[in-house]
């Protein structure tokens, strides 16, 4: 079928180097805008302060860390529909980067929570469930890097990533509910009335976020797609034809 | 008999690499009923894969398996419900004694056996007196015959054999090559992984997978020309002959 | 002698239920052959609990306000613990893969398995608990609500871990790697079943937790048992 | 604009410097990573 011309790893690895430096590019300019207006324009907080502009870079990893697991879980259902590898080393790409934004969301909570409430973890609903999303995301991958057949690897990872996304709503509400048979602490994120300020900056930086994450894995499954077809004949004449204008020109 | 119309089992441009190493490149054969294809190859040349995948167990990376000229996914259930498939391991509970081993594979098998006929099956295979012993404490050979008589109570048309002989003595390398025969007269077939010489009298050929190429058995006297023949049964059953260099350019091209 | 090959043989009836009630005999018989299995699950769950008096100290109040979590987090061990014996011995010996090649749908294969396993861990914990619980000073009707929780609770442990156990078969460091992908799935449960015990400690309506748990149940006995068949096809290939 | 009370942040410039720094740190650590991941990739692919 011709949608899955650019599903052959060979044909999508051309095109991913071209696509993914204008991720780049306008990954680094909004994120530059929305640091500026982050830090520069948005009015004082009556409330918090400065110390409220770390929302700018907290909500939108925390959306980042969820949004990535479920566009893996995306590729999981095609991989294991439709076999195709390259879903497969979708998600694999993508891993990583959740993972990073997870832990960035996490770190740039606690630090907001310290002056806030007076506790760098307060076992608020939002962050304790990102602590659990950072689990399942620490457990894809472990499990592929364990299992050394890709093939088994890949379909193994799949599962266990469509199986965490069916859990992770039911994940928020149960830690919602235990949030609140506990004590009410809960990030103050009120989006909506936000002085329309302060939400722009957010959003720049979540559309910033967004190109980076499609930039990095686009050139991380590059990376994957070269380890696994090490021996495959487009690999070998790719570099006899261009060498790589990174580094020197090899012999 | 075994079935109404003789099953036959096809298989074309089958490829399968394991761990981005390629194993076999396009293969294709044909097993008929009454035949025995006796894989040849060195270790590690792809002829356990090659049984697992005709089982259903193992997915191929290319190529589709005819099971009575209708096309099956290569890990469909149409194929695992004809398809008796014995690995190396032997399948046993080491806790359950010989007699339970047998009804419950038969009985996961969907094969409804009266405990007389297993009893009668297990003193075939010589294994009467030990029927109530646990299976732990069986030789290897004593558990390799079990699996003997399992394979003469399935029914089922297409065996699938990894090492069938190995660990058995001389007298059980008998009964094997009796209980074959009976199966490959009576239509049955049967694939067989082994680098050992198998006496089976009814027809039998040899796939070597280390060169992908189809010897015809003594039998068929087909002489090998130099060259080597992969011979491809056609749809209508003819053997169509392309050279294996043809092959292999044809397996390049990909 | 007559041959025994070429008599057709009648076939069973090949249903689902058939399926799933051959592999809950055939685990539960074998699982009857080596019972110390079973009873050692049980003394590692007491054992657990009674750890928490002698690191938290006797002092009544606290240890019965500790109470739910401790027992539900013992037992939530315990079932982790026997999970490996669902199908790493059937891998191991190859009688999964005649499993797999049975004409009986592998889901209900591992469906019968999964009650198998819940029979033999899951309820005995649900049973021993009270005894438990009366050592950490809980009420009666509380103790009702530990067993009501473990018993919907359990069962849902076991079909979360059968597909971690399916996926991490022959994998090295397959026990360890298993615990670090089902015990995030697991804190629903947790919290649930725990959360129903403390509601009846503290009076409250204590039916919402256990109703949570119960849909559990339900999307766990109809959707893992498809799950894990992929799983174990996966580990199989 | 005076750069010593931005910096400061109402006293909480620890926490907030804290955390855009964390974001910068393993934004550019995981493209340093990447690279050298691709670097490593192509010599292999070469040789």
């Amino acid at each position: 079928m011709s949608i899955f011309k650019y599903a052959s790893p060979s044909t999508f690895y051309p095109l991913a180097g071209k696509i993914a430096p204008w991720f780049a590019v306008v990954a680094a300019m909004l994120g530059a805008v929305g640091l500026y207006l982050g830090l520069f324009r948005a009015p004082v907080d009556f409330q918090q302060g400065e110390v409220y502009r770390i929302i700018f870079i907290h909500v939108p990893a925390a959306w980042m860390a969820m949004l990535i697991y479920l566009v893996m879980a995306a590729y999981g259902v095609m991989a294991l529909t439709f076999n195709t590898r390259l879903s497969s080393m979708m998600m694999e790409a993508l891993a990583p980067t959740g993972a990073m934004f997870t832990v960035l969301a996490l770190w740039t909570g606690a630090l907001w929570g310290k002056p806030t409430w007076g506790t760098f973890w307060a076992w608020d609903a939002r962050m304790t469930s990102t602590l659990i999303l950072l689990f399942l995301y620490v457990g894809y991958l472990a499990l592929i890097n364990a299992i050394d057949d890709k093939k088994r690897a890949d379909k193994a990872g799949a599962l266990l990533v469509i199986v965490g996304s069916v859990n992770v709503p039911i994940i928020y509400f149960s830690v919602k509910w235990w949030n609140t048979l506990h004590q009410g602490y809960s990030v103050a994120t009120s989006g909506s009335s936000m002085d329309p300020s302060m939400r722009m900056p957010m959003l720049v930086m979540t559309f910033a976020c967004w190109a980076y994450a499609i930039a990095v894995a686009l050139w991380r499954v590059r990376a994957i797609i070269l380890e696994r077809e090490k021996e495959a004949a487009w690999v070998a004449n790719l570099y006899v034809a261009s060498p790589p204008k990174t580094s020197g020109a090899r012999a | 008999m075994i079935a109404l119309a003789p099953p036959s089992l096809r298989v074309e441009n089958l490829t399968l690499s394991r761990g981005g190493r390629p194993l076999f490149r396009r293969l294709g054969f044909a097993i008929r009923s009454g035949e025995a294809l006796v894989l040849r190859g060195a270790n590690g040349s792809g002829k356990t894969s090659l049984l697992r995948m005709l089982a259903g167990l193992t997915e191929a990376d290319e190529g589709e398996i005819f099971w009575d000229e209708s096309v099956c996914k290569t890990a469909s259930a149409k194929l695992r419900l004809n398809a008796l498939y014995l690995g190396h391991a032997n399948a046993l509970k080491d806790d359950l004694t010989a007699i339970e081993n047998l009804a419950d594979a038969l009985s996961f098998d969907g094969v409804n056996v009266t405990q007389a006929r297993q009893v009668d099956a297990l003193e075939r295979v010589g294994l009467s007196s030990r029927q109530h012993l646990v299976a732990r404490r069986l030789s290897q050979g004593q558990k390799r015959r079990i699996g003997l008589a399992r394979l003469v109570l399935s029914g089922k048309p297409l065996w699938l054999l990894d090492e069938p002989t190995n660990a058995l003595d001389a007298e059980g390398v008998a009964l094997f090559i009796r209980i074959i025969d009976e199966h490959l007269l009576a239509g049955g077939m049967a694939c067989i992984a082994t680098h050992l010489s198998m006496q089976i009298h009814a027809p039998m050929r040899e796939l070597s997978l280390d060169e992908q190429v189809l010897l015809e058995s003594s039998e068929a006297q087909a002489a090998t020309p130099a060259a080597g023949i992969n011979e491809v049964a056609g749809v209508d059953g003819a053997a169509r002959v392309t050279h294996v260099a043809h092959i292999a350019q044809a397996a390049e091209a990909t | 002698m007559n041959s025994l090959a070429n008599t057709t043989p009648e076939m069973l009836v090949i249903s689902p239920e058939n399926g799933v009630l051959l592999a809950f005999r055939r685990d539960y018989r074998l699982a009857m052959r080596s019972r110390g299995e079973i009873i050692q699950a049980l003394v590692f769950f007491v054992i657990v609990v009674s750890l928490f008096p002698l690191a938290v100290g006797a002092e009544s109040a606290l240890l019965k306000r500790i109470a739910p979590g401790v027992v539900w987090v013992a037992a939530l061990l315990s079932v982790l613990l026997t999970l490996p014996r669902i199908f790493a011995s059937d891998y191991a010996d190859g009688t999964l893969e005649q499993l797999a090649m049975s004409p009986y749908p592998m889901a209900t294969i591992a469906a019968g398995k999964m009650l198998a396993h819940w029979f033999t861990t899951g309820l005995p914990l649900a049973l021993v608990a009270p005894v438990l619980g009366v050592q950490f000073g809980l009420g009666t009707s509380e103790l009702g609500v530990i067993v009501a929780s473990l018993m919907l609770g359990t069962p849902v442990l076991s079909m979360i871990g059968a597909i971690g156990a399916a996926l991490t078969l022959g994998v090295r460091g397959g026990s360890i790697l298993m615990a670090l992908l089902v015990l995030p799935l697991y804190i629903p449960v947790l919290i649930f079943g725990a959360g129903a015990v403390e509601a009846s400690m503290a009076g409250i309506d204590y039916a919402a937790n256990l109703s949570l748990l119960g849909a559990g149940l339900l999307l766990g006995a109809l959707a893992s048992p498809f799950a894990v068949a992929a799983a174990v096809k996966i580990s199989l290939d | 604009m005076n750069w010593n009370e931005f910096f400061s942040m109402g006293e909480r410039a620890f926490y907030v410097w804290g955390s855009f720094g964390a974001f910068a740190l393993l934004i550019i650590g995981e493209v340093v990573l990447l690279r050298t991941r691709q670097k490593k990739v192509r010599q292999k692919v070469n040789t």
